[in-house]
């Protein structure tokens, strides 16, 4: 007697008995990612770690991203509290040069005009929240919007104060087009530009001292403090990571930011956002909306950019932009950043960009932040 | 649809303004520094690191 | 007055004055494996850590394990949560090579059978339990014969599940057993073969390409997520690990799981466990039980392997097996098989067996962890 | 006794059943890929890795 | 309408609108501290982060030292746990060569010495306290007699404990000395020696055995479970990292604890510790006063050190002490050590004083590590 | 006062008889220790610890 009822309660338990269609479609699409990731080099760093997180969260009975349950308790302790974002942005200022955008400050303006697919975007997810077939309220509509920034950390963190039911979709938008910025933005800049356009060369940048990247970071920070506090916990993060850099005299702290604190919390942050691609939070009208929108408001970026290069051409004939590197300013750094090089060199080999593009690249992970606290600042008086 | 607009137009507003600001500090700060001879500092700082892990070293082992 | 007060205050604190019998024993006994880790060099990773937490765990007054406690405190992040076991098979992973396994999977029986000696000890702790002098439920008769598993992770996750009160018996018992591999199963592996089969030489490993080894952990986990939904957050983790290993996308995070992550977590892991040796709850009649079975698990397991190495060399005229390496399956790796390398030199010193050994002990891993689901599912059930 | 018969007898099983699954699995896909030439993959990918990184390494530093 | 409220909501919530003047200051200070860190190169590990820190958490709106905020949580997690400074201490054992104090224990005296700073500040702490213009009762003062110890993670450790509303001018004054210590030292060292005292040679130290680092912490940890079961957590965390380091056994574990460990959890210490430099917490008479009281704390440590070389020198006609080696005893590893080799140096360029230096230095840890056990058994008693 | 001197000086004397403890702990074990070969251990150590890595090297790779 007691060997049956074991061996009944035994198979009621396996994973045969409890995977309903739903469920297998969300293994599949966890397959999907990781198969983009390893043979199609889609952003394997985070992309392995949420299509693995996506699969653990899905097995039934286990229950592994629920309360108890590992990714469950990672996910309250670094995500929910905003923790895991702000680490991974300390360890990105660690590794970032913003001497390219020191020597061209002007390029700042390129991460700020890459903004508005972020608020385009905002814009769609409220009309389509407007629509009865989809529920998106100004706070989901937000963090829909800021995939526009092309910052993983940035998204993370909106989305985790914002619209947490969203946040595995959105996650899964913002580093999927930042996979595929090679395929989404080579067909928008061309379109946008001419060849001679893009055979503009631009002139040498000049050496930053040590000093100016010293203060570059306390510069920032202290201008948002004036004006933007609710983007202070990212600007400030980033700027805390990039004095350590700079400084001189933490190399021991920069190096374990841009080591073992980022690869940690990137495990740690990718299992835990792959946790929210569980079939009933997955499986909506939403999740292919906030896709769409995703991809629009990329585009948008890209375009925006390449537009404002453009138009600041018109006021600098002596020492043309190449409006290519306007599309770098969604940020998605260091690759918009390569296509922007590559993109160059086609209409001319001889054309070397990348440095140039740095500029906007990491002036737009500064502009996305901004966008963030602007969201966080006024989305709760709005809503 | 004015909400919309309304966190666009503050939106837009605030990230050019402040990455505009943050334009005329740098440009403030590389008109400060470009004329000053910047590897001073270093030198001097390197010297004193130097010294201090050397220390370090021969006595941390 | 004052002076006087504070006096008698102070010495009545301090060890000398609240030193007991029991606590000194158990002082003794942290001391005692320090030495063995330091100068016997057994597993010292493991040992010394948990040494030195019961050491500190000990300390009258000071309440080091308690819940304010810094060990304690660290308890119940790790181990309590299931965590710490968990990331160190993430670490496990990232350090494992299944080649030789993919090499030859029929490595995977003697990876199976070596688990009887978990099941076998299970019965005997609920033989013991049975009588009065011992206080053995099902769950501890469990996480008792996960013992067998020689896995120290699967010991430390499944009795933090089922038996916490004697956690800290069972993990020094796992880890002194594997420390204790070659003591332990050359005796047992002489005995059971003849020196003819002992000096049976195995065909060379055929390569394995690198799309078995990133499918593998894969299907693995698929196989788990099908039939044995309890056994995937250990079985889990160990491919999560084990992909970012082969992927080959993602040097950065396998590096960081098993460098920065496992190193971390054993030290602290290692602390917490320690910490559960307390004098209250280690000296009773139920560790000397503990210890003796867990001998007798790790003996059957043994014995189990080479048997099935045995049975399978009936259908396998052509190439037999070594039935020695019937004996790694126990996993504890790779110390195991390391010992049956050593013995079948013993028998013939052209013998090169590490290879063909680490198959079954590293299937001896899957093993155990596929023994904790099935246990995690039906003892529950049953209890 | 009965409990601990069945639970082994269970668990046993359960055992060779899912690691034989996973001997079967290993075979199937052995034969899936020893016939391929699994070499080019990992030269392709090699080549991207290599791509990434220098731009990585050129621009950040 | 609506866009006229966001505006107005937006500007009321812009940083001009709500920083005062005492905030001002605290982000003054908090730029002071990061300019000492950079240019002056003082104790940069540290006071990097934890002015950053101060700056962060004095950034109105965003909450970011508030409970939710993340150096709030941060801060709960490490420090109101005390695992932050533990932690440390383990790091710092695995750095630590025992060996010069191993090679010549008298030098333990003079670590002791230097701990009477600790006391005599904490004297005239309580002095301060019963004048009406300062709050301090007497686990403040204990608190900040204990900058005299001129150990961070110690200081921290008991103030986390004792005097959570004074932790952050604790730290501050503590790091502070320490990075003034080749300025702070050298007069009082002058002062009390005659120049032919400063010139004295002392002899080769004899190799140690590698049996004896092995016990050595071992050996300090027991008398301290012996005596003083308080200051355990901090000695033992120590010695666990030397251990770690010594025992020849542990490589992966103690480079571990040299590296990952207190490189991420001293940007975390530093960060949660500067959060406490908030305006209404730092900008009043008690700030001043400890920051007098830690000088004076600093200064008796220093000249008792000293006092007691020259002191021992009176039984040890043969091979004297050059007193000046006292100094070292208030810890400040390993600058106070360089200090004295400088001043010695300065009497005679051929007088090494380095290795002679390094037994009451790291005696100096030890020492302040005792005296808080002291103060952590007996304040509450009196209290 | 009273209170601060009597913390004083419970504090000075343990922390001397503490450290006093220490030298003569520590004095005791390098006169047990200074006789004896301690080289001997540590070549043996260095030897196990040299197989068991290579061991681990070879198997994982
Ligand atoms: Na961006
Ligand atoms: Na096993
Ligand atoms: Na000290």
């Amino acid at each position: 007697m007691i060997f049956l009822t074991a061996i009944e309660n035994f198979w009621i338990s396996t994973g045969i008995m409890n995977l309903d269609i739903k469920t297998l479609i969300m293994i599949g699409i966890s397959f999907i990612l990781l198969y983009l990731a390893i043979s199609k080099n889609f952003e394997p760093l985070l992309l392995i770690p949420i299509g693995f997180g996506g699969l653990l969260a899905n097995i039934p009975i286990a229950g592994i991203a629920g309360a108890d349950g590992f990714i469950g308790i990672i996910y309250g302790f670094g995500i929910e509290s905003g923790l895991f974002p702000l680490f991974i942005f300390i360890g990105v200022g660690a590794m970032t040069d913003f001497g390219p955008l020191i020597a061209n400050p002007k390029m700042f303006f390129l991460g700020a005009a890459a903004q508005f697919g972020i608020f385009f975007t905002l814009i769609g997810a409220m009309f389509l929240g407007s629509l009865s077939m989809f529920d998106f309220n100004l706070y989901d509509a937000a963090s829909i919007g800021i995939i526009g920034g092309a910052d993983g950390p940035t998204a993370i963190f909106l989305a985790s104060r914002f619209s947490e039911r969203y946040l595995g979709a959105i996650a899964v938008a913002a580093y999927s087009y930042m996979a595929l910025v090679p395929i989404i933005q080579p067909p928008i800049m061309k379109l946008l530009t001419s060849k001679k356009e893009r055979q503009i060369k631009m002139v040498q940048l000049s050496e930053v001292s040590k000093k100016e990247k010293i203060l570059f970071p306390l510069i920032v920070l202290s201008i948002t403090i004036l004006l933007l506090p609710t983007a202070t916990p990212l600007i400030g993060c980033l700027m805390f990571g990039n004095l350590l850099r700079e400084s001189g005299v933490t190399d021991r702290l920069s190096k374990a930011a841009q080591n073992e604190l980022i690869n940690l919390v990137t495990i740690m942050l990718g299992l835990s956002v792959g946790s929210k691609l569980q079939a009933d939070k997955f499986l909506n009208p939403e999740t292919l909306a906030i896709l769409l929108l995703g991809l629009i408001a990329f585009s948008i970026g890209t375009a925006s950019g390449v537009f404002l290069a453009k138009f600041m051409n018109i006021f600098m004939k002596k020492n043309p932009l190449n409006p290519l590197i306007g599309a770098a300013g969604v940020s998605a750094v260091p690759m918009a950043a390569r296509i922007v090089n590559k993109v160059g060199q086609d209409a001319d080999p001889e054309n070397y960009l990348l440095m140039h593009a740095m500029g906007p690249n990491v002036a737009g992970v500064i502009g996305s932040a901004v966008a963030a606290g602007v969201l966080l600042a006024i989305v709760p008086v709005l809503a | 649809m004015q909400t919309g607009l309304t966190i666009t137009l503050i939106g837009m507003t605030t990230v050019f303004i402040m990455l505009g600001l943050m334009i005329s500090a740098v440009k403030l700060l590389t008109v400060i520094f470009s004329r000053k001879n910047s590897e001073k500092l270093k030198n001097k700082e390197d010297k004193d690191i130097a010294i201090a892990l050397a220390a370090l070293k021969s006595v941390l082992g």
